[in-house]
């Protein structure tokens, strides 16, 4: 027979202007299992809680009704004050009589008789509420880093430097991602490389880092604490612990012709090679498609028609037939970083964006991107930091800028704006000044958006101080006049048409997502926007996490973000992931369901509603072991609790705890003594 | 009919000695096929249908000798589906089963493939194509369909030619004929009613329950060890035969059907009291049809409506 | 046979009668019926629209309107201006709140806003399929094959985007896939939409001489042999005014209608086509055209003989080693 | 509400879900929205987990009407357990009516915890819709012999 302790508030008058409390707590008093009833002024004020407390001991009381809020407003304070009582916290719960009744209602007869049917109802829950322990789930603590650009290594780095393992994957044959092709970085112009390049090698060498190049995630199990990830090394045909990064094999490689990506496709590279000088690890990648042997095979010739890498190689690390292999880790927590892509405008366009035909870029060689100009204006770059337009290779006097191309254009790209485009033009512009003293620098501009510590100014500087031209406008046409590139644009500030017959034109394209992230998403099951970039959480409260558990989010992959918002999403996720680790087990209120396997015929109609795959099928043995049956079996750490397996039950064999059958059951019934 | 008639009136008489007539080609092949599946012991049982004095009837089949004793023809109403039921373990003991079924019965076998109640591995399936059963089996020898005695049910039927059987005998059969009313008009009859003329009839209906389970007990679907209707702690379904009991209990059982039924009508023609079950379960029908576009098959990959769901599903009825 | 309510316009029966004699030509070929709208009337370009909007869009409506009440779905309006006209009434109807009721007011006739409204790019452009079938299936070789065409589009027929809508408004390609089906290399080059200032054909001569120059400067720089438009005044004003164009010693060039284009490879004759009819004399051009044409032809048929000859010897030879095989085999 | 009571008030019984329609409840009540007192929530952590069994049980034990309320479509909290409920809501709503029980006795609704204003027209409809039906003693009256007399 249960012991219930009902406790009527009057939130200060909230609740006692339209209810007669004492009345409820009155009728309650005679309420078959009720052996506790009393009313109080404020029922969450210290003195209240301690009343709970009191009663609980003094009656030894089995179970306790709160009529008072919402439990979205005390179920956690009242809850607590049972456990402390000595009682377990599950046997808590409230009743609704302020939102539900007194604020609702005027006429003070019906608020009243409706404040004791609701208090009845909980009781009559109550009732049937078992003791529960609170579930706790193991946590691995080691995260999965998928991506090695600055986002990427930030995480990787803080992570490990808080004393847990990383595993940092990067699907190139080198880490730094796009930031190691940039020359100068605004609004400071320090050097990219220079800043970047501890940071990678840091990572390399920290002990507490594991590293995975031209690898990718090749499919994703488990849930939060326990995740279990399945990773694909591509072929590299070069055996990493052998090899010493001499460059010997490069050298060789008479296969010399390639555009390089690191290059942006301005300079070359050999079929095998390391992507960049300063690549972490300097270990090179054989690049199979352009390889004349591996042409050869696919050929199908007898023998091999080239090997001259392998002869070079005094270690003997290369290997032709080295082959994709997998490696499984188990981590507790993971971190997105696989940052952006820039928009090809020169290229096939995927569904609804139309690209800028009229900007001539692919057909005329002195329109290039901003990319390429990275490179251009870089010292480690193809022309070592020399501005030489691609067509004859001469200083151009004339350069030109054009902000948003493909954003902010619903009509032909994107509506997003790519956010950093008026910044790394400026900086463009301003570099282009600093190289070119004699030479012009016109950049045409939607708005400049320079939100930023220090990025005003430093938009400001380029003009002021270098001298920029900025126009606001759109440009309407680029083409080849001659050996000039012209450039039709529009003034919106004099309202007059602008010709300028420009020797290059950089177009600041916007930023995308990369190729491929979809897929990703889809492994994590984490959802993504209509452009392919991973939803948050929450927009505003919680934009590093990811709609599921364990899973979270830093840099461009998110939304267009420039180095510093990458850096501090990447801290972020470091500090999100250290907290998760800091216990050695999850914590979660025990509201999962549970399958009665003597009933159960496993028929699983239960996992196919689950929206968290939480239901496996588990096989069931005879006393004498052999397999007889199988039955469903719910994995708590994986169960949200929604309950809709237990409605689509047709045996009645899956039961959610806290909201279970015999509880709804007894709610309903309670409701039949309304008089 | 008239060859399946024939046919069957031969075997009527016993061993298919007697009785004048021939045996359908078809029964022959069913007799062979069973003879050589429990030589070669691929199955150790067959079931199919034997003739009796009252009519057809299952029989099992363990003889290669006694695989003469099988039948088929429009007597042959049962749905031995029925016995492939997992609550039916002491039939699968019996060791592998070889079963007889019509077009419709093999609907059901998908069902239970669909949810992991049978493995098809576990059976071997001979089909039989069928013209149409009787309403009633109870007649010393077959006689030809008519739109009064043929089964309602048969009309119209979407399975004439049985994709997941592994022998399928029988010359194609004609069309059954139109019942003097199909069930679909005894249902839109029954809409045209108000709603409290419904009401009246349908307790009246449920009222005369007894709650006998024999519509469960025969229900190739009805698959639960414990089914809810015996769940006490809490009862959500009382078990005393009064009005209100019966109601929830029919309710239940209806939505417990929803998107899995086969109308087989076995649950009907078992109830001892009347009740037209097949109203409910047609409806049933029409409703996932209506809203979701389904119509229950013998393809066992088919995903059932309830436990899936489409974004854009109607919501008319929702404010 | 797909049927349009034709809407010619003041152009096609005046002064760019080829358009519509060459538009006629090449829709009967293409199995495309025309029912010429009864008692249509002046789309109001460009003076009714820029004195007064409801009379801009009502005088487009009541055309519209005819064509509705006449039983049809889509009105075909080859001339650019009153192609933009038509579409852009269409849509401020639909998208102005109230204007649908006092339009059927002031032209005095319901009008429901129905019929779709199409230039002859679009036409050609979706029947592209069928013109390389058919240029392919005449019996005379195409003149087309190969000569370098530009394709001019102007300002009214792809913008404003909103209006239009059924190419891109900057970089439209319609034209250009029209040209290729013809068998002709439509040119990639720069003033596919610029400005031929024909608006000021009579009151600013002098800009508009400076623009047009520029259009056809760029396509002969890109290697054009013609001009083609889908305009009536795109063409009149380059077709009229390129002798002041031109550069000094230049060779005008022809100013031809995307119709005449498909015509000629559809192996229709100039005649029927009206190509005799411009200014700027197209007699050279074709004449050129049609000798490379049948001294391309001449050289594959030879090639073919050749090649024909050679598969019989070879023939030939086979089956005297075979015979030779199957003594062989008698032997054994 | 006793019977000697001439004017009828329907006791309607409401199983919301915690996240949607219980949180726009709350709203409804600190904005003071003010509705008909004859709805009872019974809460549930989400309308997937409503069984057409409960409404049976309620109307059972003597409720007049029913509402069943959750999440829009796309907001739920389990993702998607309101799309479930929402073709098992169907089949029983037809099923119901089939069998002659008045569909104005069961209201479904979507209500986020941002509507407590939708909340109170749900439930004041409701209230008055089942108000005019009257009693639902069609139901009652199946109820046993003893307990009737009881």
């Amino acid at each position: 027979m249960s012991r219930i302790g009902v406790f009527v508030c009057h939130c200060g008058e909230n609740i006692s202007r339209t209810v007669d409390v004492e009345a409820v707590a009155e009728a309650l008093k005679d309420h078959p299992g009720v052996a506790f009833a009393t009313d109080y002024k404020y029922m969450c004020s210290d003195p209240g809680q301690a009343l709970v407390r009191e009663a609980i001991e003094e009656n030894d009381l089995t179970g306790v009704v709160i009529a008072a809020c919402s439990p979205h407003m005390h179920e956690k304070t009242f809850r607590r004050a049972v456990d402390q009582a000595g009682l377990n916290q599950f046997m808590c719960e409230m009743a609704n009589i302020r939102e539900h009744c007194s604020w609702i209602h005027e006429d003070r007869a019906d608020a009243t008789a409706k404040a004791i049917d609701i208090a009845r109802t909980i009781v009559e829950k109550v009732k049937h509420n078992q003791p529960l322990e609170t579930i706790r789930i193991p946590v691995t603590k080691r995260a999965l880093v998928i991506g090695g650009g600055i986002a990427g290594i930030q995480a990787a780095l803080d992570i490990a430097d808080g004393g847990h393992e990383v595993v940092l994957i990067e699907k190139e044959a080198s880490i730094g991602g796009h930031m190691s092709q940039l020359s100068e970085t605004f609004p400071t112009l320090d050097c990219s490389q220079c800043i970047l390049t501890p940071r990678m090698v840091e990572a390399y060498q920290h002990p507490n880092i594991k590293l995975y190049t031209w690898s990718e995630v090749e499919s994703v199990d488990g849930y939060i604490g326990n995740f279990t990830v399945k990773i694909r090394k591509k072929a590299r045909s070069v055996n990493e612990d052998l090899c010493n990064g001499c460059g010997d094999c490069q050298a060789a490689c008479p296969v010399k012709k390639i555009p390089s990506e690191f290059e942006a496709g301005l300079g070359k590279r050999t079929a095998i090679s390391v992507p960049f000088p300063q690549a972490v690890p300097n270990i090179p990648v054989l690049d199979r498609q352009n390889c004349t042997l591996f042409k050869g095979r696919r050929k199908g010739l007898a023998k091999e028609v080239c090997g001259k890498c392998k002869e070079a190689c005094l270690k003997g690390a290369i290997d032709y037939d080295t082959e994709d292999t997998f490696v499984e880790e188990a981590v507790g927590a993971i971190v997105v970083a696989t940052g952006y892509k820039l928009y090809d405008i020169g290229r096939e366009q995927p569904e609804g964006i139309k690209g800028y035909g009229e900007y001539g870029y692919g057909e005329v060689p002195d329109v290039i991107d901003g990319l390429q100009f990275e490179r251009l204006a870089s010292a480690s770059g193809p022309t070592a930091g020399a501005i030489l337009r691609p067509s004859d290779g001469t200083e151009p006097k004339t350069v030109v800028f054009v902000h948003c191309v493909g954003s902010r254009d619903p009509e032909k790209g994107i509506k997003y704006c790519s956010k950093i485009c008026c910044m790394y033009s400026a900086k463009h512009a301003m570099l282009y000044k600093h190289k070119v003293h004699d030479g012009r620098a016109v950049a045409f501009y939607m708005d400049l958006r320079a939100a930023g510590k220090g990025y005003d100014e430093f938009s400001r500087r380029a003009i002021e101080e270098d001298g920029a031209e900025f126009v606001r406008g759109r440009v309407s046409r680029i083409f080849r006049d001659g050996d000039k590139v012209k450039v039709w644009g529009y003034d919106t500030l004099n309202g007059e048409q602008v010709v300028i017959d420009a020797d290059m034109v950089v177009l600041a394209t916007a930023m995308r997502a990369q190729d491929g992230i979809r897929e990703l998403a889809q492994k994590l099951s984490v959802s993504t926007d209509e452009h392919g970039f991973i939803n948050e959480a929450h927009p505003k409260l919680r934009p590093v996490e990811t709609n599921t558990a364990g899973v979270f989010v830093a840099g461009a992959c998110q939304a267009p973000r420039d180095i510093p918002e990458s850096v501090a999403m990447a801290s972020a996720t470091g500090a999100k992931v250290m907290s998760l680790f800091s216990a050695d087990e999850l914590e979660r209120e025990p509201a999962v369901a549970i399958v009665n396997e003597n009933t159960c015929i496993g028929c699983m109609r239960c996992a196919d509603v689950c929206p968290y795959g939480a239901v496996e099928q588990r096989e069931i043995c005879a006393v004498d072991g052999h397999v007889c049956g199988h039955v469903a079996y719910v994995n708590p750490g994986v169960c949200q609790g929604c309950g809709t397996c237990q409605a689509v039950c047709l045996s009645k064999s899956v039961e959610l705890q806290t909201f279970t059958d015999e509880q709804i059951y007894s709610e309903i019934n309670a409701l039949c003594a309304w008089e | 009919m008239s060859e399946t008639a024939t046919g069957a009136k031969t075997s009527g008489g016993g061993g298919g000695g007697g009785g004048g007539g021939e045996i359908t080609p078809g029964v022959k092949e069913l007799r062979e096929i069973a003879r050589e599946l429990l030589e070669a012991g691929d199955v150790r049982v067959i079931i199919g249908w034997e003739d009796a004095r009252r009519g057809a009837r299952p029989v099992f089949v363990t003889d290669p000798a006694e695989a003469d004793k099988l039948i088929f023809d429009a007597r042959c109403v049962h749905n031995l589906v029925t016995y492939l039921n997992p609550r039916r373990d002491h039939v699968a003991e019996l060791g592998k089963i070889g079963l007889v079924v019509k077009g419709c019965d093999v609907k059901a076998v998908a069902g239970l493939l669909r949810e992991a109640q049978l493995g098809r591995e576990d059976v071997v399936l001979i089909g039989v194509r069928c013209g149409g059963v009787l309403e009633e089996n109870e007649m010393p020898a077959a006689v030809t369909l008519t739109p009064d005695n043929v089964a309602p049910r048969c009309y119209g039927c979407d399975n004439r030619e049985p994709a997941l059987v592994d022998h399928l005998v029988g010359e194609p059969q004609p069309e059954p004929p139109r019942p003097a009313q199909t069930i679909d008009e005894r249902i839109a009859a029954l809409e045209d009613k108000p709603l409290e003329e419904r009401w009246a009839f349908w307790t009246e209906q449920f009222s005369k329950c007894v709650r006998c389970y024999a519509c469960r007990q025969v229900c190739p679907l009805c698959v639960c060890e414990r089914c809810v209707a015996d769940k006490t702690r809490p009862q959500w379904i009382e078990s005393s035969p009064h009005a209100r009991g019966n109601l929830s209990w029919n309710i239940t059982r209806a939505l417990h059907l929803a998107g899995r039924c086969v109308g087989c009508g076995e649950c009907e023609r078992f109830c001892p009291v009347g009740i037209p079950l097949s109203l409910v379960n047609r409806k049933l029908q029409q409703i996932v049809a209506e809203r979701y576009d389904y119509t229950v098959s013998d393809d066992p990959e088919q995903v059932a409506p309830i436990g899936d769901y489409r974004l854009d599903d109607e919501q008319e009825f929702i404010k | 046979m797909t049927d349009y309510a034709y809407y010619p316009g003041c152009s096609l029966h005046g002064t760019s009668r080829e358009f519509d004699e060459s538009l006629r030509a090449v829709a009967a070929e293409l199995g495309i019926g025309l029912t010429e709208i009864r008692d249509w009337s002046c789309c109001g370009a460009s003076s009714g629209h820029t004195t007064d909007h409801l009379l801009g869009v009502a005088l487009p409506a009541r055309n519209l309107a005819l064509a509705e009440a006449q039983g049809h779905h889509t009105v075909l309006a080859p001339c650019a201006a009153c192609y933009n006209r038509l579409s852009a009434a269409r849509l401020a109807i639909a998208t102005e709140g109230g204007l649908a009721q006092s339009i059927s007011d002031v032209i005095g006739q319901p009008f429901g806003n129905t019929v779709q409204v199409r230039n002859a790019v679009e036409l050609l452009r979706d029947a592209a399929v069928t013109i390389e079938e058919k240029a392919a299936a005449t019996l005379a070789p195409n003149p087309l094959e190969g000569v370098k065409l530009a394709a001019y589009y102007g300002c009214l027929l792809v913008r404003p985007a909103e209006v239009c809508g059924y190419d891109d408004p900057e970089h439209p390609t319609s034209m250009d896939e029209v040209i290729s089906a013809c068998g002709a290399d439509d040119i990639d080059w720069n003033m596919k939409v610029e400005c031929c200032g024909a608006a000021f054909s009579v009151s600013r001569t002098s800009s508009v001489v400076r623009l047009g120059r520029a259009i056809i400067d760029d396509a002969r720089a890109h290697g054009a042999e013609a001009i083609v438009v889908a305009c009536p005044l795109c063409h009149s004003n380059l077709d009229l005014r390129q002798k002041a164009m031109a550069q000094r010693g230049e060779e005008p060039l022809p100013i031809l209608f995307v119709t005449q284009v498909v015509g000629l490879a559809l192996g229709l004759t100039p005649e029927s086509l009206g190509l005799e009819r411009h200014f700027v004399d197209t007699e050279p051009l074709i004449a050129r055209l049609v000798e490379q044409a049948a001294a391309r032809d001449a050289e594959e048929r030879r090639v073919k003989q050749e090649a024909a000859a050679k598969a019989a010897e070879r023939a030939a030879r086979q089956k005297v080693g075979a015979g030779a095989g199957q003594k062989e085999g008698d032997v054994q | 509400m006793s019977d000697a009571r001439t004017d009828f008030e329907p006791r309607i019984t409401a199983f919301v879900c915690n996240w949607c329609t219980y949180t726009g409840a709350d709203l409804a009540g600190t904005s003071r929205l003010h509705m008909a007192s004859n709805v009872r929530l019974i809460r549930l952590p989400c309308t997937g987990r409503i069984d057409p069994l409960f409404i049976v049980k309620a109307f059972e034990r003597g409720a007049d009407g029913v509402i069943v309320s959750g999440c829009h479509p796309a907001d739920c909290h389990y993702t998607s357990g309101n799309y479930h409920a929402r073709r098992r809501f169907a089949v029983f709503h037809d099923i119901m009516e089939f069998i002659g029980v008045d569909p104005r006795r069961m209201t479904f609704s979507w209500v986020s915890a941002s509507e407590g204003a939708k909340w109170r027209d749900v439930v004041n409809e409701a209230v008055t819709s089942v108000r005019d039906l009257g009693p639902f003693e069609a139901y009652r009256a199946l109820a046993p012999e003893a307990e009737r007399l009881a």
